[in-house]
C-alpha cells in the first residue's frame, strides 16, 4: 500500500468514525452554514462538534502548516481528503473568509507573529473575518478609497466608510484597506490592517439587495484605534496584498458558472417533451443548448488553467478570464432557468416556490460581474496583462 | 400612416405621464409592496384612472369608455411601463374590456363595460394553465350541465385575479374553446394570491364543479378562441408597450448615472466600451419602439397579418427590455444590486411582462411557423 | 381626378410608352446596371435609350429642381413616379454617385455656377462621378486625411492618395476632401474640391477584395491641377460637406439590411422541412427566426426614422443608427445563409453556385460595418451627438 | 491527465509549426491558387509530410506510421488551421487512415496505411450528400450484384477527391451501412472537383452503376456505421483543432494590428472598446482550446461520452472561430476586405471547417438529444 493509499484509509476510517450524521448530506439551505466566531450559531450540536474535532485536526484548512494550526498535508493528501468527503456527503465544516482569503494572504505577507496570533484561531473556527475593501465612492477603481489612517505614533486612528463588507454584522475581526498616506499616487497610499470588529467607532448596517435580505452591509469607522503591529506587509503597499487576495477571490466567484444540474433537465421537468423527443419549447432549447456546451467548454478550461498554473506556463492574470467568463454564464444560466420556469419561476413568496428561490438566485448572479472586480474591470486586466494592447 | 404619434396620441402621451408621474411613481409600488398591501394594488388609483379616462380607453363611447384604438391602449401601457405602477389596466382595460366589447352580449357590456370604465369594477382573464404561455392547449374543462357548465381545472398567472370582481374563465367544450364570466364568489371557485417578484399581481385560481348558467357564456359556445386571440393580441402588443416603457426608463436612468458617477478619476460614461454598449442599446430600443408602434397601429387598421406584427414586437420588445434592464445593474454596478435603487425593480417588471401572453421563444416559434419554416 | 391623380394616369402612360421591354424585369446581375458616363456601355441600345429619355426629363432626379435639369417633381409626385415604374418593373435607367451623393451637396453648398455647370450632365448620365474620401493612413479616422493642395494662386496643386474610390477607373471626374491648410487644427484645414480624373497626374489602381474583383481602387494624385473655381462650400470647411454627404451615404448603406426573400424560404429551400414541418435544422431555425424578428422592426425602424425626420422629431445623427444596425443585420443574414447553404454554398467556381454568388455576396456584407464609417464611428457619433455622453 | 500537452506533444507542435512555417506558410496556399495549379494540393509537400511523420500520425508503427493518437492528431491540424495549408491531412490521415486501421482487412491496411503514412497515396472518404452533414441519412445504395456490390448514389464535399488514390464510399446496404474502398477509376466513377472559398480542395462524386468486388467492403457488410462514427469523431475533434488553429492566428495578426495601427492619433488598441472585445475574444479562445485539447485527450483514452465531448469542441471551436475572423476583418477595416491581407484567407477557411463533419448546429442538437431534451 502506498502512503497515499494508506492515508485514504485512515482518512475514511477517521471520517467514518467522527463525521455526524446530521453533518452528512446536502445543506438545505444557505443559512445551515457553519461560520464560526464568537458569536457563532449551529444548527444542531453536531454540527459544533464537527467544526471542532476537524478544527483540532487542522482540517478546516488541511494544507496550511501545523505550527499554524493546520493540516499540514500535500496537495495530493488534500484532494484525498476532499474526495473522502464527498464520499460519505460531509458538509463543510467550516465556511469563513478567514481561511478563503485572509489566511493565504497571511502566509505570504504576515510576520511570523501575525500567523502565530491569527491563524489558529481562524482554523478552530474561533475568529470570524470579513473584508473591508469596496468603498461608496470607489467601486471598480478600488484604489480610489478614502477611508483614512491617521498616524498616531503606535497606532492609527481610522475614518471612513467601507460597503459590501459580507457579514460586517457579525463577523470578529475585518480586514482592511485604508489609506495610510494621501499624497501619494493612489496605488501607493494604501495600507493592509487588521482590527476588531468590536473596537469602539465601528458600526455596520445591513444592505437589502433586489433579490431581498443580503448578507452584505455598510461600515463606518469613527476614530477607530488600529495598533500598528497589525499592518500586513509594507506600509503604504497594502495594494500588492490586496491584489493577491482578490486574484483568490475572482477564482472562486468565477466557479459559480459550474453549478448546478443540466439546464437541459431543469428545463424538461418544467416543460416537458414534444412528440419527436425534444424539449417543448424549440427556441428555448436551442439557447440551452448552447448554454450546455459553453457550460462544458468552461469547466473544461478551469481545469486547464489549474494545470497550466501549476505548470507555471501562465499568468496569475488568468484569474480575470475565469472571474469573467463564469460570472457572465452564470447569469445567462439563471436568465434560461427563468425561462423554464416560466410563471411558477415569478413566485416570490409562495411555498410552491420556496420563497421565491428560483427568482432570487437569478437575481443574486447578477451580482456575480460585479462582486470582486466587474467584468469591465476583469477585461480591462486581461487587455492590459495578457494582451498586452497599448494605453490599457 | 407614419409611424409617429398623432398629435391627440401626443397629448394622452403627455397626459399619462403627467398623471402617473404626479399620482403613481415608483415610491407608489415600493409603498403597497413594503406595507404588504393586501389588495398590492390601490382601488383609489384604479377609479382616478377611470376619471382620466385611461381604464376605459378602448371601451365604446355609448358604454362609457373613451372610444379609442390599440395605439391608445398602447401609450397608457408604455406609462405604465416608465412607473412601474400596478394597476388591473393589463387585465382589465385590455383583455377583458376587449372580450366583451368584440363578443359580450348587450347585457353583459351595459353590466361591465361601464364600470371597467370608471375604474370600479376590476375583470381578469384566465387563460394559461402550465408555467409557459401555450394557448392552443388550454386543458380546463366546461361540461354541459343543467341549464349551463360546469368547470373544472387551474389557471395561473391570471392578473389581478384575487381582486376581480368577476373573472373571464377560457375553457374547453366539446369542439372548441369557450369564454365563461364566471362570479369569483361562486361555489367551487378558489383564487390564491400570488406575490409575484416585480410586486404586481396575480392569482392562481382552481375551479372544482363550477356551475354557471348559460348566460355566462360569452359570445358562442365553442366558438370563443377568435375572441380570445384578438384580446390576446392586444394584450401582447400593449404589454410589448410596456417592455420598451420600462427598459427604455431604466436607459435613460443609466444614461444618467453614466453621465455623472466617477470612477478613475472620470465619469464612467467617458469609457469607451460603455459608450458603445449604450449607443448599440439606444439602436435597440429605437428599433423596438418601431415595431410596438407599428403593431399597434396595424392592429387599428385591423390589417392582415397584425398577429404577426404583434409578435414581431412582443420578441423584439423583450429581448431589448431585458437588455436594457441587465445593461442597467451592470453599469450601475454595486448600487445597482440594492433594493434602495429602482434599477432592480425594472429588471423584475421585465422578467414578469415577458413571461405575460407568450415569451419571445413563443412569439419566435409563430413567426417561424407563419413564414413555413 | 385630383391633380396627382393625373399626374399618375400620365405617367403611367408615358412609361408605358418610353420604357423598353428590355429594361423592364430584375437585373440579371450588377454588372448590367447604367452607370452613364463619357466610357458609358449599355447591355442594350434599348438600355442607352431608357437612359436618355427619362434623362431628358430630369426623371433620374425626380425632385431635382428643372432649372438643373432634374425633374421638379414634388415628394408626393415623386413617389408616384416611384411607384409606378415598380408597376411594371422598370429598371432604374442610370445609377449615379452624382445624382446619390454629389447633387444633394451641391444644391446645399454649390454656387449657382457649379449647379448650373454640372447638375445637368449628371442627370443625363454624360458625366460619371467618383468619391474620394479615404486614405490608407486616415479611415476611421477620416479628418485625419494627408492629401494636399497646395496654394497656386488661381489653382491648386493636389498630391496624395486615395482608396476604396468605387469605379475610380471607370469615373469622369472626383468629389475629392483635400488638406488646404496644414497647420489648422483637422478637421477646419480640409477642403472639398471636384476636378477631372483625365488631368495629369491622375492614376487608379482597382482592389481585389476578399470577394474577388472589386469596384474598388486606389487613386493617386501626382502634381493634379485643380482650379479654384472647383472649389464646393467654403475653404477649408470642406468636413460640412462630406458631413452632409456621409449621413446620406449611412441611410444608403444601412439600408442593405431589408434586402431579399425571407431567410426562413431560403433555408427551407436548400434543407426542406422535418415531419412536425419545420425547417430540419432546429438550431439554425432557431437562429433565422430572431434574424426574422430582428428584420422586420429594422425595416419599421427605417420607416419611422423617416417619419421622424419628416416631422423634424429627430436629430439627423440617426442615420448613424441605421447604418450600424443595418450593415450588421445584413453581416449576420448571409453567415445564415451560408449555414442554410451548407457545403453547397462553398463552391467559388462552379455554374451550380452561379459562380461563387452566395459565398461572393456573403464575404462582401463584411465590408458593410466599415466603408462609410465603422460601426465603431458609429457608435461614437450615437454616443456623442444622441446620448451626449461625456467625452465622446 | 493535466490538460496540457506533455513534453513529447509540444515537441510535435513546435516540429509541426517550424515545418509549416518554412514550407507552407500561407503563400503557399497564395501560389497554388493563384496560379490555379490543377490539383490545388502540393504532392511534394504531402510526401515531405510523410517524411516527417505527420502523415501517419495516427497510423501503427507497423505500417510505417508514428503510431500516435488523437492529441498528436489534433497538433498537426491545429498547425494546419494556422498556416492555412492545403493538404489531404484530414481526408487521408485522419478519416480514411482511421477507418482502415479500425475496420480494414489486413490485406486493405498492407496496401495503403504505408502509403497513406509515406504521403504517397492520398485517399478520400465519401459520406455527405446534400448541403448539410447528415451521416444518419445516406442515400447512396449498394446492392449484392455478382461476386461484389453495384453502388449509385452522389456524394458531395469529398476532401481531395478529385486526386484520391481510392476513395471509401459510406452506402447503404440492406441492414446498415457499409463502407467501400472504391478506385476511381472504375467505370461509372465520375468526379467533379470543386474548388471551394478557401481554395482547399473537395469534389463532388456520381456512382452510376460502379461495379465493386466483395474485397471492396471495409469490415462488416452493413457494419460500417462504428468505424464511420469512429473515424467521424476523430475527424471532427481534428477539425475543431483546425478552427482553434485558424481562429487563434488570426486573432494574434489582429492584436498585433491593434497595437500598430493608429488613428484618431493613436495606436487603434488603446480604444477600450476594441480592448474589451480583444479581450473577450481572447477568453472565448482559451475557453475553445481547453474543450479541444480535452476532447482529443478523451478520444485517446477510449472513455464513455467522448462523442460528446468532441461535439462540444467542434461546436465551441467553430463558433469561436467565427468570432475571431469576423472581429479580424472588421479590426482591421478596409485593409482586411482587401484579397492581399491574410485575414479573409483565415475567415473563407473557418467558413468551410464549421460545414465540414458537422456545424456548431449540428453539434449542438447532438448534445441536446444526448442530454434528454
Amino acid at each position: 500500500m502506498t502512503d497515499l493509499e494508506t492515508f485514504r484509509a485512515e482518512t475514511r476510517a477517521w471520517l467514518e468514525a467522527n463525521c455526524p450524521a446530521e453533518c452528512r448530506g446536502p445543506l438545505e439551505n444557505d443559512e445551515d452554514r457553519v461560520w464560526g466566531g464568537r458569536n457563532a450559531t449551529f444548527k444542531t450540536p453536531a454540527h459544533r462538534r464537527w467544526m471542532e474535532v476537524m478544527g483540532e485536526r487542522g482540517w478546516t484548512a488541511p494544507e496550511w502548516p501545523t505550527e499554524y494550526g493546520g493540516g499540514g498535508l500535500s496537495r495530493e493528501q488534500a484532494k484525498v481528503l476532499a474526495s473522502e468527503m464527498r464520499r460519505i456527503d460531509a458538509q463543510s465544516p467550516l465556511s469563513s473568509f478567514g481561511i478563503w482569503m485572509l489566511g493565504p494572504a497571511l502566509l505570504q505577507f504576515g510576520t511570523e507573529e501575525q500567523k502565530t496570533r491569527f491563524l489558529p484561531p481562524i482554523v478552530r473556527g474561533e475568529i470570524r473575518w470579513c473584508q473591508g475593501y469596496s468603498e461608496p465612492g470607489a467601486g471598480s477603481d478600488l484604489a480610489g478609497l478614502q477611508t483614512r489612517a491617521e498616524d498616531r505614533g503606535d497606532h492609527w486612528i481610522v475614518n471612513g466608510q467601507k460597503v459590501w463588507t459580507s457579514y460586517a454584522d457579525q463577523a470578529d475581526w475585518i480586514f482592511c484597506l485604508v489609506r495610510t498616506d494621501p499624497d501619494a499616487p493612489k496605488h501607493l497610499g494604501i495600507s493592509f490592517v487588521l482590527f476588531d470588529m468590536a473596537t469602539p467607532g465601528v458600526t455596520t448596517r445591513p444592505i437589502t439587495l433586489i433579490s431581498g435580505k443580503s448578507p452584505f452591509c455598510e461600515t463606518f469607522f469613527d476614530n477607530v484605534r488600529v495598533e500598528k503591529e497589525n499592518l500586513v506587509g509594507t506600509l503604504n503597499r497594502g495594494w500588492d496584498v490586496a491584489k493577491a487576495l482578490l486574484a483568490h477571490e475572482r477564482t472562486m466567484i468565477g466557479a459559480m458558472g459550474d453549478m448546478g444540474r443540466p439546464m437541459g433537465q431543469v428545463a424538461v421537468d418544467s416543460l416537458g417533451l414534444d412528440d419527436s423527443g425534444r424539449l417543448d419549447e424549440p427556441m428555448l432549447r436551442a439557447k440551452i443548448a448552447e448554454l450546455e456546451i459553453d457550460v462544458a467548454a468552461f469547466r473544461l478550461s478551469m481545469e486547464r488553467v489549474g494545470d497550466q498554473v501549476k505548470a507555471k506556463q501562465v499568468s496569475p492574470a488568468i484569474a480575470s478570464m475565469l472571474k469573467y467568463y463564469g460570472s457572465e454564464l452564470n447569469k445567462r444560466r439563471h436568465e434560461l432557468a427563468m425561462a423554464a420556469g416560466g410563471s411558477d419561476a415569478l413566485e416570490w413568496e409562495s411555498d410552491r416556490s420556496r420563497g421565491g428561490t428560483p427568482a432570487r438566485e437569478w437575481l443574486r448572479t447578477k451580482a456575480n460581474s460585479i462582486e470582486g472586480g466587474t467584468s469591465e474591470v476583469q477585461l480591462n486586466i486581461l487587455a492590459k496583462h495578457l494582451l498586452q494592447l497599448p494605453g490599457a | 400612416m407614419p409611424l409617429i404619434l398623432t398629435e391627440e396620441q401626443t397629448m394622452l402621451k403627455e397626459a399619462a405621464d403627467g398623471f402617473l408621474a404626479e399620482h403613481a411613481p415608483i415610491t407608489h409600488l415600493r409603498q403597497l409592496r413594503d406595507s404588504r398591501d393586501a389588495d398590492g394594488v390601490s382601488r383609489d388609483l384604479w377609479r382616478a384612472f377611470g376619471e382620466m379616462g385611461f381604464a376605459g380607453v378602448i371601451i365604446p363611447e355609448e358604454h362609457g369608455g373613451s372610444g379609442l384604438g390599440a395605439v391608445e391602449a398602447g401609450v397608457v401601457a408604455e406609462a405604465l411601463g416608465r412607473t412601474l405602477t400596478p394597476s388591473p389596466f393589463f387585465g382589465s382595460s385590455v383583455l377583458a374590456a376587449r372580450v366583451l366589447s368584440d363578443a359580450g352580449s348587450a347585457e353583459q357590456q351595459t353590466a361591465w363595460l361601464p364600470r371597467i370604465a370608471a375604474g370600479e369594477a376590476i375583470l381578469s382573464l384566465a387563460v394559461d394553465e402550465g408555467p409557459k404561455h401555450q394557448p392552443s392547449r388550454i386543458t380546463t374543462t366546461a361540461e354541459r350541465s343543467g341549464n349551463g357548465f360546469k368547470l373544472n381545472g387551474a389557471k395561473g398567472f391570471v392578473l389581478d385575479g384575487h381582486v376581480a370582481d368577476a373573472l373571464i374563465v377560457a375553457a374547453r367544450t366539446e369542439a372548441g374553446v369557450t369564454l365563461f364570466l364566471v362570479d369569483p364568489k361562486t361555489t367551487g371557485v378558489e383564487i390564491e394570491r400570488t406575490v409575484m417578484v416585480d410586486a404586481h399581481n396575480a392569482a392562481r385560481v382552481t375551479l372544482t364543479d363550477v356551475q354557471v348558467d348559460a348566460d355566462a357564456v360569452i359570445g358562442l359556445v365553442d366558438g370563443g378562441e377568435a375572441a380570445l386571440e384578438g384580446a390576446m393580441n392586444l394584450g401582447r402588443a400593449c404589454v410589448a408597450a410596456s417592455l420598451v416603457g420600462a427598459g427604455d426608463q431604466a436607459f435613460i436612468s443609466t444614461v444618467e448615472y453614466l453621465r455623472t458617477r466617477k470612477q478613475f478619476g472620470k465619469a464612467i460614461g467617458e469609457f469607451q466600451a460603455l459608450q458603445h454598449r449604450a449607443a448599440h442599446l439606444f439602436t435597440e430600443l429605437e428599433i423596438a419602439k418601431a415595431a410596438v408602434l407599428a403593431a399597434l397601429q396595424r392592429l387599428d387598421a385591423g390589417v392582415d397579418k397584425a398577429d404577426l406584427a404583434v409578435s414581431v414586437a412582443k420578441a423584439k420588445a423583450g429581448r431589448v427590455a431585458e437588455l436594457a434592464v441587465q445593461e442597467a445593474v451592470q453599469m450601475h454596478g454595486g448600487v445597482g444590486m440594492t433594493d434602495e435603487y429602482d434599477v432592480g425593480l425594472f429588471m423584475k417588471r421585465v422578467r414578469v411582462l415577458n413571461e405575460l401572453l407568450g415569451d419571445p421563444g413563443f412569439h419566435a416559434e409563430r413567426i417561424a411557423r407563419a413564414g413555413g419554416y
